[in-house]
C-alpha cells in the first residue's frame, strides 16, 4: 500500500507532499466561462492548501452541470454522482461506511432548492459532516434554462417567461434547520471562495456553502441577481476571511470594528474573520437570522460566514460508532455467536 | 360425549374484539400456552388499518398435524365486540362454540351453537382491578373460561405470563389472578357440551414461536447488518423495530464498546434507500425495509443501484395495492413492479422466503448474494409472515461463512494489480462471470478510488457515449447475473408422489398448499410442489415445467404475478399450465386450494 | 461521370461540430431547403449530455423512397471538429465525400476518398461577420459549398432562413451573405469529383417538417389540455416547452382574453405527477412529460390515479436507462415498467406512436382514452421521434369529437339519479361496461361529492376492509380495460405480401422495419408487418401471432420487452418467435434489421 | 338542481340555510381523546359559523391518523385523501380545476414535516389558496410511535429510544418560504382554533395553520411538547382572536397595548386581534421571525395569528384563468378550429 510521503526534494508539494496536480480532475467540460469552473478550482487549491490526502476525500453530487464538478477536481477520490437532488441520503449513507473520510458534495440550485429540498433540510437537521456547496445559479443548466427555486422574482427566460415566485435562500433554509456552518460567497471572488472552503472542510459538522455561480449560457442577463454583471455590483462582502492552518496557531482576542475576529474550529484549526463596515459575529444564530431578513429585504448579496457553531455534536458524534471506520469491521465482529442464537431461541416464544 | 367425538387439538378460535382493546396479551398468553403444551399452533391477526376501536379478529389455530394456514370456519368464537357478533356466527363452524360476555344482547339465529356466557364484568369487579387496567384485564376472563373448556393447566398461563411481563410479579398477579377467578368460575358455573379438546404432544419439539418481521432483523443481525436506513410503514414497521431491538443486545463490540451498525430512520424511503445505498458502496452491510408504496418511491434509486453495481437489500413485506389500498392485509402483489423497477433494461434478484425460518435464513443470505453479486436484492415477504405469530423450527446458524464478494483493500490492490499488468478497473470483468472487483472509500491506495455514477460509463468508470462501450458494460451485467444464479436459494422440488399434477407457489402460499396436497391425497389426488424461492428462475425450475403433465400456479395476487414471469420465462409449458390466482386481503387457505384443484380436474 | 453512376436524392450528410457552437440553424436550412425542393429528409441529431464543447453529430438523410431510419454509414461527411475526424473516416462510405475546413490537419489513411476543403477561416475574414457572430456564422460556408456541390438553388437557402428568423432582415442576410461567398468560392474553386446530386421532386407534398415533442404538444393542444405540471428532463423538456410556446397562441378564449389551460413547473416529478393527477380528479384534461427517471419517481402516483380512477396522461420520451444512463440517446427501454409499474396489481394503458403523426394523434386521443376509461394513461415515445427533425404527413385534424366519459354535473347528476333509484355511487357499474360515472369538484347538487382515495373503498367510497367489497371493485376495475380495449388505437397489421414471416414492432422501430422490409422484398424474402401502437394487445395482435408461421418482434432495448410482454399475453406462439432487441443509444437501422432476419433465415 | 335555500322554518340554521348537521363527516374513528378529533369538531364549527356552502369546499389530506380527519366533517364536501407527504401537489392540481372552491387541507407533522417538506414548501411558496392544517404531534400515530420531523429533541419513544434532532418549526419554515398567513394554536384550545380556522378560511393564498394536536396513544408523555399536560402549561397565548363575519363591518383603527387591531382579509372579511402583553403586529413578518426565533430560544409554544400579509397575490391570481373554473370550460373552446391547424402545418417546416 503505498501512502504518499513528503518528498522534500519535490518542490511545490505541501504538507503531505503533494503537488497541486495530485489535486487535480479532468478538464472541464462545462461551458467556457461557467462560474462552476472557478468553483472547481478553488476546491482544487483549498484541499491541496489543507493538506488534505485526496485518498481521505470522498466526493458526492446529484445532477446537473454542477454537479458534474467533481469530476474536475481530486480525481484520485473515490466519488458518486448519485440522482437528482436525492444526493444527501447517499452520502449520509456513505459516509457512515467511513466517517474519519471528509465529504465534499457538490450540487446545483435545481438540485438542493427544487427537487431536493427535503433531502437537503433533513441532512442539515442530521449535522452530517460535509462540505455542501450549492453552485447557485438560479437556473437549471444542464437542461438548457428553466428556472430553478432560487430564481429571482421576475427574472425572464427565454422559454419560460416571467418567473413569478420569490426565491428560496438557501442560506436562510440551512440556518433554521440549524446548520453549523453557513456561508455565501460568489464564484467571481475565487479568493473568498477558496477562504471559506477551507474554512467548511475544517469544521466538523455540515457545511453549507452558496455559492452564486452563474450560468454564462442561460442565464447571464444584465438584471440577473446570479450573473457576474449583476453579482459584481450587488456583492456586498460581510467580512474577508483567510483560513490558518493548525499548525501555525494564531488567536486573536482583540475584536473591534475592523479588525480581526478568531472562530475555533472543531479540529482546533481556526477562522480568522476580518470585519468590515459591519460588526457581525457568525456564531450569533439571532444575528445571522436577522442579517439574512434584512438582506432579503434589500434584495443584498452579502458574502461572508454567516454562521458558524463549531460545537454542536456531528451525526457520527451523536452515534456510538468505533473510531475505525464502520467499512473495515472484521466479519468476526459482524455475526454473533452461536451462544448468541441459541439465547435468542430460547426468547421466541 | 364418547371418545370418537372428542376434537382434540385441531380445531381453530377466533378471538373478535376491538382493536386497542388489550386483548394481544390474552391471546398471545393462550397461545404460547398452547406452544408450551407441544401443540403447532399459529395466528392470524386480522386488524384495521387504525389504532383503536374497529374490529379486530384473532385467530389461533391448533393442528396436531402442523398445519399453519388460515382456515376459513372457526369453531370456537369468543366474541367481545357486539357490533360484529352477527357476522361471527356466519362463520362458526356447525356445531360450533360461542362463547361471550353475559351482558351482550345477542339472538341467536342458529340452532346448532354451543353458547357459553361469561360473567365478564362480574368477575372484574369481584377481582378489586385499578379502574384503569379493568378493561385490559377484563379479556383475561376468557382466557381462563378457555382454559377450564379446553383443558389447558393453569401453569402454563403462569408461564406464558411470567415470559411475557418478563418476570415483572405485580402484573403476573393481577392477570394470574383473574384467569384463576374465571376458571374457577367456570368449574362451578359451567357445563362442558362442546368436543374441543387439548392435549399435551411433541408437537413443538426444536421449534419456536415467533414471527417474520423479527425473524427477518435477526437474520439480518446474523447476516451482519451494518447500516438501515428506513422508513415506518405498515407492515414493515416491526422489522426495522426488531432491529433496533436486537442490535444493541447482539452487536455491540465487546471490546470497544462501540456499535458495529447504525440504523437511520429517514424523511421517507427515498431517502431511505438513498442511505441504504449509499452504505452499500460504502462497504457496509446495508439495508432498508419497507412495504408497497415504499417500494414505488424507490423505484429511481434501485436503478442506480442496478446500473453502478452496489450491493444493498431491500425487504418489501406486501400489503394489499395498489396505491394505499388495505395497509393491514397480506399480499403478493408487488412481485411484477419489483421484477421491472426502475426504467430501462435491468435484472433483479428476488428472494421469497416460504417460512418465518427462511425469513431469518434470507436475511443473512439476501447480504452475502447482494455483496457477491454487487446489485440490489429485494427480498419479497409479506404481512402473513411479517406480523403474524407462528410456530415455526428453530432458527438455524447460517452454515456458510460471510460472503463479502469481491472487495479489494490496500494490500489486495497491489496483489491484484501484480497480477493483473498493474492495473485495475471498477467495471472490467477480469474473472469471466461478469463480476468486477470493487473498492471501497477510504482506501488509502491511490490507485483505489473510482467515480461512481448512474450515467453511461466505460470499465474504467468514465463518462461514455460511445454506443460499443455502453453495451460492452451492460452486457457485462447482464451475464453477471446469469453466472450470478448459482448463488440463490433454489426452488425446491418436492416430488414424493411422483404426481403428474404439479403445483407451484411461493412465500406465504406455502402453508396452503402444503395442507392442500394433504387434503387431495387423502381423496386420491397426487401432486408433485415446486416451491420457488428465489427469481430469476433457475433450471430446477424448468425442470419441474417440463416434468409435470399439468400445472397450477398460485398467486395471492389478482394477476396471477408469478404465474406472468413463469410464463414469460418458460412460454412453452403455459398450455399445460393453469393460474390460480386470489387476492382478498387474507392469507390463502387449505379449503380453497383444494376445491379450485379439484374443480380442475372436473374439468378436465 | 455518367448520368447512372449519379447518387440523386438519396444519400446521407453528416455534420461533426462541438456543440454550442451554433451549426443547428446551418444544418437546418439545408434540411428546409431539401424539404423545400419536395425531398423527403430527415435528420439524426446525435448530441452529448452537456451544453458546449462536445462532439455532435448531426445527420442528414435524403430518400427519394421517403425512408426516415438512421444509415450506418455516410456519403458526406463535413468534418467541423478535429477531435473525432478519425471516427467519422471510418463512417464513410466508400467513394464518399470529406469536406473541412482547409486549416484542418488531417492525415488521409484512405485512398477511395474524395476531399474538398473549404476556406472558412479566409471566408469569414473577407464577410466582415461582427467577431461576436463568426464562429456561428462561419457554419454558412459549408453551406454555400454544398449548395454547389449538390446543386441546390440559394433561393431556398434564403427562404429557409427568412422562415428561421422570422423575417429580420439583418440575420437573414448575415447568413445568406456567407453562403452565398461559399457558393461563390466554391463555384470558381472546386471541381466536382463526387456523384452526389439532388433535384427537385414531389415527395414533401403534403408534409411538413417538425419533431415528435412539438407533434406531441400540439395534439395534445387539439386534444383540449388543460393542465399541464411538469419538470424538465431530457429529451422531453421540449414537449412542454413546445406547450408554453403553442398554448398562448391558440388557447385564449377570444371571448375573455383568459386562458382556458395552466402549465405548473413543478418542484420535482413526484409534485408533477400529483398535479397533475389532482387536476385530472377535478375534470381538467390534465398531463405531464418525462422521461426514465422521472417516470420511476411517480410510480407511487400513478398506483393511487390507478386505484382511484383518475383520468391523466404521461408522456415518457423514452432516453437510454437505467438510472441517469444517457440521457441524450434513445430507446424503448420504458416498456416493462410501464406496464408493470407502480406496486400491487394494477393495469395500464399504453400508446406508442410510431410516427410524428402519430405523436400528434396521440397527443389528443390519449386524453379521450384516459377520460373515457378513468385511468391513466402512458405515451411511451422516445428521443428519436421527440427530438429528431422529420419529413412528415401533415397534422390531421381530430376524426372525432371529444370524449369526455362519463361525467355528472348538476342536471346529469338529477337525471342519473331519476333513472337510478335515486341513487349514485362514484364506484357503481350500472352501465356493466366497468367504466362507473364520475362527479367533478365544483359540482353544486348536494349528492355529488364524494371521498376519493387510494385507500381500499366500497362503491360509494367508503374505507373498507371487506374482502368482499375489496374483490368488487377490483374486479370491476380489471372489467373496465377488458371493455376499454374498444377505444385504444389497434395494432396496424400489413399482410399485403401474404408472407409467412411476420414482423413485429413500434414506436420509433417502424422506419428501419419498413425499409428493412424492401430490402427483404428486392431479395425475394416476403415479410408481413404488425406494428404495436397500444397496450394492453387485443384480438388483432393475436391474429396476427396465429397467422404466421414465423414471428420476430424488434425491440430497442436490451431484454426484448414487446417481446416479453408478447410472450407473457400469447405463450403459445412464442415458440415460432425470435426476439431481435438491440440497444446502444442509437436509433435502429435498416441494415441491422435486414441482417438479423437473413441470419435467421439462415440458420432456420 | 338542489341548491340549498336558507330555511327561516327551521331553526339552528345559518345564513346559507344549513345547520350543523350539514356540516358533519362520518364518526371519528380516531382514539378517544385524540386532538385531531377536536380540530375536526372546530373545521365543523368554523365552516358553519362561516356560512360555507359544503358543495363550495373540497378537502385533501395526506397519510396519516390525521389525514383521515376530512372523513370526519363536511361529509357532501368532495374530498381527496392522496398520498403520504405528497398532498401539496395534488391539492395545487385539483384547485386549477376549480380555483372558486374553499380548499382545506389537514396533514400530520410527519406528513408535513418529515416525508413532505419539500412539497409543503414549495407550495407555500407559490401561494396556493388553501387552508392548510398540520395536526403536529410530533409522532407518528398511524404506525404506531416513531419520531417525526417535530419530535422535540431528548423525546423519548418506546421503540425509538432518544431523538436527537432539534424539530423542525413548521410556523418558521412557512415563514421564510413566505407564507401569506400563518397560525398556531392548541387542539385544546377549541376557541382560538375555530377562529383562526376561520381567519384562515377568509384568507386568499395559503393559510398554515400548525395545531399542536397531542396523540394520546402514542406521545402523551408528561415532559412531551406536544402532549395534553405539557401544553396547557407551556402555552402562551399571543393574543386572541375573534372573527368578525363580512356582514357586521367593524373597523377598530386605534390600536394600543390591550386593545384589539384588525387585519382586513382578501375578500373584506376582517381578523380581530386582541393583544395580550406584547405587542404584535402579525402584518410584520420581520417581528414574525423575531418572536418565532425567541420563542424558539425559550423553548415556547406561542400561539395566534403570527403573519399574515392578504395583500400578495394567490396562485390563481398569478395566472391568467378565467373567472368561471376551469373545468366548467365547453369542450368547443378546448380544441382549437381546423384554420388553426392549417397554420400550424404551414409552420411546420
Ligand atoms: C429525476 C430527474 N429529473 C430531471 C432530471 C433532468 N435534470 C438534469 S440536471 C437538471 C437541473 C439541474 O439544475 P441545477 O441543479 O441548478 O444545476 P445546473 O445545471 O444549473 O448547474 C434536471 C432537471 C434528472 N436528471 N433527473
Ligand atoms: C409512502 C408511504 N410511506 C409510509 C407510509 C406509512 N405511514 C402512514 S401514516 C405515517 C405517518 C403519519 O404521521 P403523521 O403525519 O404525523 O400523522 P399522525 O398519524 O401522527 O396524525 C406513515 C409513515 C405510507 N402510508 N406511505
Ligand atoms: S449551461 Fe450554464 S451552468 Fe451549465 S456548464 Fe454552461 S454555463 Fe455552466
Ligand atoms: S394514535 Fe395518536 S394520532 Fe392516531 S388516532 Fe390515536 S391518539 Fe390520535
Ligand atoms: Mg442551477
Ligand atoms: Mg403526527
Amino acid at each position: 500500500m503505498a501512502t504518499p510521503v513528503p518528498n522534500p526534494a519535490i518542490q511545490n508539494v505541501n504538507k503531505v507532499g503533494l503537488s497541486k496536480a495530485d489535486y487535480k480532475g479532468l478538464p472541464s467540460t462545462l461551458c467556457q466561462g461557467c462560474g462552476h469552473n472557478g468553483i472547481a478550482a478553488q476546491i482544487v487549491a483549498a484541499c491541496y492548501e489543507m493538506n488534505l490526502v485526496p485518498e481521505k476525500v470522498v466526493k458526492f453530487s446529484g445532477i446537473g452541470c454542477s454537479s458534474k464538478s467533481p469530476t474536475y477536481f481530486l480525481g484520485r477520490s473515490f466519488s458518486f454522482n448519485g440522482l437528482h437532488g436525492r444526493m444527501p441520503s447517499l452520502a449520509l449513507g456513505g459516509m457512515f461506511a467511513d466517517h474519519t473520510l471528509k465529504a465534499i458534495g457538490v450540487s446545483g440550485d435545481g438540485d438542493t432548492a427544487s427537487i431536493g429540498l427535503g433531502q437537503f433540510k433533513h441532512m442539515v437537521r442530521r449535522n452530517l459532516p460535509m462540505v455542501y456547496i450549492v453552485e447557485n445559479n438560479g437556473v437549471y443548466g444542464l437542461t438548457k434554462g428553466q428556472f430553478s427555486a432560487t430564481a429571482e422574482r421576475g427574472l425572464q427566460l427565454k422559454k419560460q417567461g416571467t418567473n413569478p415566485y420569490l426565491p428560496v435562500d438557501i442560506a436562510m433554509e440551512a440556518l433554521i434547520s440549524n446548520a453549523t456552518f453557513i456561508a455565501r460567497s460568489f464564484a467571481g471572488d475565487p479568493r473568498q471562495v477558496k477562504e471559506l472552503l477551507k474554512a467548511a472542510i475544517a469544521h466538523n459538522g455540515i457545511a453549507v456553502l452558496d455559492i452564486i455561480s452563474p450560468c454564462v449560457t442561460f442565464h447571464n442577463h444584465e438584471n440577473s441577481f446570479h450573473s457576474y454583471s449583476f453579482g459584481k455590483e450587488h456583492e456586498e462582502p460581510l467580512h474577508e476571511i483567510s483560513y490558518v492552518p493548525p499548525k501555525e496557531d494564531i488567536t486573536v482576542e482583540d475584536f473591534e470594528e475592523g479588525t480581526t475576529r478568531e472562530v475555533v474550529m472543531h479540529d482546533g484549526s481556526q477562522v480568522v474573520l476580518k470585519k468590515l463596515e459591519k460588526e457581525y459575529d457568525p456564531r450569533d444564530r439571532w444575528q445571522a437570522l436577522h442579517m439574512l431578513e434584512e438582506a432579503h429585504s434589500h434584495d443584498w448579496l452579502v458574502t461572508g460566514l454567516i454562521y458558524v457553531d463549531p460545537e454542536v455534536p456531528s451525526l457520527f458524534d451523536i452515534y456510538n460508532i468505533p473510531a475505525t471506520p464502520l467499512n473495515r469491521t472484521p466479519n468476526s465482529k459482524l455475526r454473533p455467536s452461536h451462544e448468541a442464537l441459541d439465547e435468542i431461541n430460547r426468547l421466541m416464544f | 360425549m364418547s371418545k370418537r367425538d372428542l376434537v382434540v387439538n385441531d380445531f381453530c378460535i377466533t378471538f373478535s374484539t376491538v382493536n386497542g382493546s388489550g386483548s394481544a396479551t390474552a391471546n398471545t398468553t393462550l397461545m404460547r400456552a398452547l406452544f408450551k403444551m407441544g401443540i403447532p399452533v399459529s395466528s392470524k391477526n386480522i386488524f384495521p388499518s387504525n389504532i383503536q376501536g374497529l374490529p379486530t379478529w384473532y385467530t389461533l389455530r391448533l393442528s396436531k398435524d402442523g398445519y399453519m394456514g388460515r382456515v376459513e370456519q372457526d369453531d370456537i368464537i369468543v366474541a367481545m365486540n357486539p357490533a360484529t357478533l352477527h357476522k361471527e356466527v356466519q362463520y362458526l363452524a356447525p356445531g360450533g362454540v360461542l362463547l361471550l360476555p353475559d351482558d351482550l344482547n345477542f339472538v341467536n339465529t342458529r340452532d346448532d351453537l354451543i353458547i357459553y356466557r361469561m360473567p365478564v364484568k362480574k368477575l372484574i369487579k369481584d377481582a378489586e382491578v385499578p379502574p384503569s387496567l379493568r378493561d385490559y384485564i377484563s379479556n383475561m376472563v376468557y382466557v381462563g373460561v378457555l382454559c377450564f373448556l379446553l383443558g389447558i393447566d393453569l401453569d402454563l398461563i403462569h408461564q406464558a405470563l411470567d415470559f411475557q411481563f418478563k418476570g415483572r410479579q405485580k402484573p403476573i398477579d393481577q392477570n394470574f389472578h383473574m384467569v384463576e377467578a374465571a376458571y374457577v368460575w367456570s368449574k362451578q358455573n359451567l357445563e362442558k357440551k362442546d368436543p374441543y379438546l387439548v392435549e399435551k404432544m411433541d408437537g413443538t419439539d426444536d421449534c419456536i414461536m415467533t414471527d417474520g418481521n423479527t425473524a427477518g432483523a435477526l437474520g439480518s443481525i446474523f447476516g451482519g447488518v451494518q447500516f438501515t436506513g428506513w422508513y415506518p410503514i405498515t407492515p414493515a414497521t416491526s422489522l426495522a423495530e426488531s432491529l433496533i431491538e436486537y442490535l444493541p443486545k447482539y452487536r455491540v463490540d465487546p471490546e470497544t464498546g462501540k456499535d458495529t451498525y447504525a440504523i437511520v430512520q429517514s424523511e421517507d424511503e427515498l431517502a431511505a434507500i438513498g442511505m441504504a445505498i449509499g452504505a452499500g458502496w460504502g462497504g457496509l452491510r446495508s439495508m432498508t425495509s419497507t412495504s408497497g408504496p415504499g417500494l414505488s418511491l424507490m423505484s429511481e434509486y434501485i436503478g442506480l443501484a442496478y446500473y453502478a453495481e452496489v450491493p444493498v437489500v431491500i425487504w418489501d413485506v406486501q400489503r394489499v395495492g395498489p396505491s394505499t389500498g388495505m395497509p393491514t392485509r397480506t399480499a403478493q402483489g408487488d412481485l411484477t413492479q419489483a421484477n421491472f423497477i426502475s426504467h430501462g433494461d435491468k435484472n433483479m434478484i428476488i428472494l421469497i422466503p416460504g417460512s418465518i425460518q427462511e425469513c431469518f435464513e434470507f436475511g443473512w443470505r439476501a447480504f452475502d448474494i447482494a455483496e457477491r453479486l454487487q446489485t440490489p436484492v429485494i427480498v419479497l415477504s409479506d404481512l402473513d409472515f411479517g406480523m403474524n405469530m407462528w410456530t415455526s423450527k428453530k432458527f438455524e446458524y447460517p452454515d456458510q461463512p460471510m460472503d463479502r464478494g469481491k472487495i479489494l483493500w490496500e494490500d489486495d490492490m497491489e496483489e491484484f494489480m501484480a497480477k493483473h499488468g498493474g492495473e485495475w478497473g471498477r467495471y472490467r470483468d477480469v474473472d469471466g462471470d461478469g463480476i468486477p472487483w470493487r473498492t471501497l472509500p477510504g482506501n488509502r491506495h491511490p490507485k483505489s478510488g473510482y467515480f461512481a455514477r448512474g450515467t453511461s460509463h466505460n470499465e474504467d468508470t468514465g463518462y461514455t457515449e460511445d454506443p460499443e462501450k455502453w453495451e460492452t458494460i451492460f452486457k457485462r451485467i447482464a451475464n453477471k447475473f446469469e453466472t450470478g444464479k448459482q448463488y440463490l436459494p433454489k426452488a425446491i422440488a418436492d416430488e414424493s408422489q411422483k404426481a403428474t399434477l404439479g403445483i407451484i407457489a411461493s412465500g406465504s402460499a406455502d402453508p396452503a398448499v402444503q395442507e392442500a396436497r394433504d387434503l387431495l391425497a387423502k381423496q386420491g389426488i397426487k401432486t408433485d410442489y415446486l416451491r420457488i424461492r428465489s427469481l430469476p428462475f433457475d433450471t430446477e425450475v424448468e425442470d419441474f415445467l417440463k416434468k409435470h403433465e399439468q400445472l397450477v400456479v398460485l398467486d395471492i395476487n389478482r394477476d396471477g404475478q408469478l404465474n406472468q414471469l413463469l410464463t414469460m420465462t418458460y412460454p412453452v409449458y403455459s398450455e399445460k399450465t393453469t393460474s390460480l390466482a386470489h387476492l382478498d386481503g387474507l392469507p390463502l387457505n387449505a379449503k380453497w386450494v383444494e376445491k379450485q384443484i379439484l374443480s380442475l380436474l372436473e374439468v378436465k
